[in-house]
């Protein structure tokens, strides 16, 4: 165990944190659920990829630089330090990319790999269908084999970035007469297919964060099968694992919004010490978010050492999910009387930020696997309980 | 001691809570937020022809003369639909500060709600901010004086400030000192209080109807939408969830009444009543929408189901109206002050 | 609406505080759950009824009062107030007593009220049975009807009081073919029997509160039959109401711990807010106990006005129960260092005091339906949601 | 950076939970309870052979020179078999302040402990009790002029105090200045500091034994009892009782192996590193305690069943070595201090 960094640890460091205080935009983006901001952010991953930032950990033939994970989570730190764009391919980095890593052909790698770290390829996720949302085993979605193509019809659902985005990954039952878990296939499917149609889905905030895809015989080329024909579930699996665990939020995200939490707590000590519930709520912040940090440190160097991610990962989803939630809430209460307003008074745009991370963190529980379905697979599989 | 309605009671709550549902449906209220229509005075009339407008106006000003416990129940109500209208802050913060109120004009203002010749509004004591002003002739505040003043809304210069809840119109007004004085600063400290105990009570009241109307999304969501070839809500997991929320309302709802039982009579705890009313509810609100939206999963997420209605309300009411905090402070105040009675038999004294 | 006592309201907690005051035993008695505690608690029983205050609720022919169940509550109140002791036949008064009330002949009213108000009989409970824990219709202990007797053969568990107890009531299989909640009977069985074999159960404490119960061909005589031979189920449920409704925990009883609590703060106020989750946890304390109050008192009244209790007194148990717990663990949090030292250090004694109430919160969610099976009955009854 | 053990200690935790799990069984445990002999002379003398009791003494004393991080696992085991006998506060409190003095002294009853000569026990820094004090020759403690000394036992008065956890055997003992003082009182707020780091240290490694100790009783037992004619812990309310044990003890460890870490190498922030610590372990074993408690119903619930020796451990433990008041209170005032550090990049800085 040694919890220091490496002297090539800290070159990094230094690398991203200069070449992120000479490139982060001085005015935030729009959000990347607009027209605009979707662009906006599709020509910052392409500033990035122009650092050789897209995708550290890749090796240098995809668009990477071959950097380790604990390099990642370096990367990530300084990257929300820096208060840099959130990323608007996220689903192709964080959840498609490592298993395309693991699944892919060398052709398949080479071919969506490179427009995915330079951003000219962005990613929606196609896993939930009107009827298989947490039971993912009751997707219906054909994809039938015809020649040299599949055909796909049906629809899926609540596909983030959808609206904007160039392709689709998910599931699709290759094989018509399977049930359950059998007969499925991940597919990559273009969405500018012919006979794709997309209705945005507005949330919450009142943006289209995702939407609704509706395949009608759409003809997708088989070499966009990942995995073996029928291997779904298992190429699935994975993915579900990267999103659950390591990837998908880096315990930096969390720690910044806890060290915002802690200043604006400082900020508003009189009104907020008015609820005794709040400091104890500010410490748990900080500490949660650090014990987050900690045990994501842990697990990329058991990964660097040769681990595997287990079911562990959805203890991870439980925990992030809640306390983002948490962290959010206790701003809300800290607010007190303006919480709800967000714009055309004093203070109002600081409100605002909060507001939007409230409503968002409202999502987590549900997203990625509901937490209720992670307690199933925690107890299930980690802790060897009957199902 | 008899901690009921009476048969009265209930059945005025039977009545409205039916017009209610029929006539301030989330389409209409939808409606509402995109229409350029500032108010929606079809509803207004129907209501002030009802006479829950004018409910807690004294019967010799022409009004019903409900007190706070005959009200209690219908501004559940008004919370159950999310009512959009000002009628709730009209029959239980205007009128009954109105009331409190010694010469003509205060009875005049009455006399003009009753007869519907206009709507109007009071400041918010924390933030200085009036909800619905636009739609109001005249609005209650406190000027820099501590006077109680009704100030003419012609004369003000207003500006609409965005609240994450579409259905809410909230406006800073430039400082219009001109209004009428109502009252002299003499009773300020009395005035401001009886303000603040009156929205919050009013918030808290709503609430449970907010709360009840979000866990009956969620129990009917839960035996439609089916996963694993079950209904979902034969899961207990989201059994738990749901049972939680009925559990905080269930408890939260006799602290209400009392609180108006305690408003109604003056008695000296009302302070008290009123913010322990006010955190229960506005928790068990809290809740609901939390665990609501869990049970509902991505559905409940979007902005064409009808949740968001109701939980954007509810964070809006236990915002306003004094909040967690300022509740928290004043009950602990309390608690510790040396003459505070506690434990059993301290209740009801 | 009218929250304030009439005048004989008032007449009544007078009679009852002076009572009280002038014969509560200056002294703490034993636990009940030994052997001398057990003994002196029975004639404290005695003492009670002599001053008529055996079972107020009760028609004066059964050594009541007639009094009204706000009365009982005031009753309550002062008892607590008065920090008398504990009343051991619980069992009896609270839960057999009512379900006598209304499923008893006029003979058994007769046979078993008086001599449960003097403490004459006290009364052991006995639902469970080693598979029929929180599943109470697995039962399979058998009362087998020959002529003008039961004869049980089987075991009971867990059935508070019974290792010093007179009689135990419960559920017995009368027709043995039967299965789960049907042919199930509600029987009255007298503890010195022939057959009955007693074994107590140590609890966390090291006491015996419980004991399993053992029947070998036990004839118990058929008037000690409560309702008709095959409505058990219906009459237990009655029962397992008045458990989780009004009687079993008057709200008195956490009124007088949050009351405790308070002090127990304020006399350590330096040290609880080293920790900042204690204060909000003693506001809480008060609140919710006196939701508790207020919510009783609701449904008293309308119990008066003739209504019933429903299954929203599943919601009774779960608050009850949490809030006990909650005091209980936020008052160790409070003591800190010592919080584990029973006697032979300064403040011990009060240490103990708590620690051995916070012991027996623990048992709050288990005991009288787990805190789970409410949420069940809660969610299906109450609110209506799918098996 | 690599927040991995190696494999030499990964294999000496093996070869320690297997001593420890065959030994230290809960019926040993109860004949301790039960018995008059002060202590498990038989047990010590085999730990003391397999280089446990000495681990962490230096190797040029005869002892095996291992670290907290290399101690940290075997903490653990002692916690999840409830090891009675003062082991880890040997290793991880008595043997480090030891180490931290100069001079013949220290070096001497070092070399005892090694030759198995006798025991040591240092007083609660905070309530002044003695852990095993009869079965100590020497007890560490600071006398009232804040030097450091060692007192002969057989010198002083002690009087046992009864604690809710049968297993612990704590006592009071009366001034016994006469102790050979060890450090002068120039060094008395480091000497402070490092002692309650140490308890805090050593109770929180061994909460994450219980913690996983509980956690396995409760999951085996719902593999066990049918109700319903399903094993209980098929219903999701039970699995996620015990998910939720595993999310708060799957946490907790690496704040744990962090406190370690800073602890061997005297990181400037080690203070903040184990009150995190012992705040996490010990909130983890007390949910343990309490959810594993509800998954076993009444079971749990009786003395006969084992639970009970572990949950009564892990209030002991969260209690001593600083409360959680105290913890928090220390880290708030880091937190808020001007200079701290905090957000992203800031956690291994």
């Amino acid at each position: 165990m040694d919890l220091s960094f490496s002297k090539v640890e800290l070159e990094f460091r230094k690398e991203i944190r200069s070449w992120l205080r000479e490139n982060v935009p001085d005015e935030p983006l729009e959000s990347f659920d607009t027209e605009l901001g979707f662009h906006q952010h599709r020509g910052w991953e392409k500033t990035l990829y122009a650092g050789n930032w897209g995708m550290v950990t890749w090796p240098k033939e995809y668009g990477g630089r071959g950097c380790s994970l604990i390099e990642w989570l370096i990367f990530e730190e300084e990257y929300y330090r820096a208060k840099a764009p959130l990323r608007v391919n996220q689903n192709g980095l964080f959840l498609l990319g490592p298993t395309l890593m693991e699944f892919g052909s060398k052709e398949q790698k080479e071919k969506f790999l490179p427009k995915m770290a330079l951003g000219e390829e962005i990613w929606a996720q196609g896993w939930s269908e009107p009827n298989a949302g947490s039971d993912m085993a009751a997707i219906q979605t054909k994809a039938i084999r015809k020649g040299d193509k599949y055909v796909v019809t049906g629809q899926k659902i609540w596909s983030t970035r959808a609206v904007w985005a160039d392709w689709i990954f998910g599931m699709f039952r290759t094989d018509p007469k399977s049930e359950r878990h059998h007969g499925l296939s991940f597919i990559l499917v273009p969405l500018n297919s012919k006979g794709v149609t997309i209705r945005p889905i507005a949330q919450l905030n009142g943006l289209t964060g995702f939407a609704e895809v509706f395949f009608d015989e759409v003809e997708v080329p088989t070499h966009c099968l990942l995995g073996e024909e029928g291997d779904g579930w298992k190429v699935a699996m994975a993915t579900a694992g990267f999103e659950r665990g390591l990837m998908l939020r880096s315990p930096a995200r969390f720690q910044e919004t806890a060290r915002r939490l802690v200043d604006l707590y400082k900020e508003n000590k009189q009104q907020a010490d008015n609820d005794p519930s709040i400091l104890e709520a500010v410490l748990r912040a900080y500490l949660d978010a650090e014990s987050y940090c900690l045990l994501t440190y842990q697990t990329a160097s058991r990964l660097v050492n040769g681990g595997h991610i287990g079911p562990e990962s959805s203890t991870n989803k439980v925990f992030w999910s809640e306390l983002d939630q948490s962290m959010h809430s206790t701003a809300m209460s800290i607010i007190g009387a303006r919480a709800d307003l967000m714009s055309g008074i004093k203070g109002a745009g600081l409100t605002a930020e909060w507001l939007d991370g409230w409503l968002f963190a409202q999502s987590g529980p549900i997203y990625a696997g509901t937490n209720e379905v992670q307690r199933n697979i925690i107890s299930e599989r980690m802790l060897g309980m009957p199902r | 001691m008899d901690f009921t309605f009476t048969e009265e009671q209930l059945l005025l709550r039977d009545s409205t809570r039916n017009f209610l549902t029929a006539e301030v449906t989330p389409s209409r209220l939808r409606e509402r937020w995109k229409s350029h229509d500032v108010a929606d005075n079809d509803l207004w009339e129907k209501m002030l022809d009802m006479g829950i407008i004018s409910a807690t106006i004294p019967e010799e000003l022409g009004g019903s003369g409900l007190n706070s416990v005959d009200f209690v129940l219908l501004a559940e109500e008004c919370g159950y639909v999310a009512l959009l209208e000002p009628v709730v802050y009209t029959a239980l913060v205007v009128v009954p500060l109105l009331c409190e109120l010694e010469g003509d004009f205060p009875r005049e203002l009455l006399s003009g709600l009753v007869r519907g010749d206009y709507r109007i509004s009071v400041a918010c004591p924390f933030t200085g901010l009036v909800e619905d002003a636009d739609t109001s002739a005249f609005v209650l505040k406190f000027n820099s004086n501590k006077e109680l003043v009704a100030c003419s809304v012609t004369d003000a210069e207003l500006s609409q400030i965005r609240s994450i809840d579409p259905g809410r119109r909230v406006f800073s007004l430039k400082e219009c000192e001109s209004g009428k004085v109502l009252m002299g600063n003499n009773r300020f400290e009395f005035l401001h209080e009886f303000l603040i105990n009156s929205m919050a009570f009013a918030n808290a009241a709503q609430s449970l109807g907010l709360t009840q109307r979000m866990l009956d999304l969620a129990v009917n969501y839960s035996k439609d939408r089916h996963q694993f070839k079950k209904p979902i809500g034969s899961f207990q997991a989201v059994k738990h969830l749901l049972a939680n929320v009925a559990i905080k309302l269930e408890f939260a709802k006799p602290s209400v009444y009392r609180a108006a039982h305690s408003l109604h009579h003056g008695a000296p705890k009302r302070s008290l009543h009123i913010s322990h009313a006010k955190i229960a509810a506005c928790e068990a609100a809290s809740l609901a929408a939390k665990n609501s939206l869990q049970a509902h999963g991505a559905m409940g997420y979007t902005w064409e189901y009808d949740l968001h209605i109701f939980s954007k309300r509810s964070l809006v009411l236990s915002a306003t109206g004094g909040d967690l905090g300022f509740h928290k402070a004043r009950l602990l105040d309390s608690l510790f002050s040396d003459d505070f009675q506690l434990g059993p038999t301290a209740t009801f004294s």
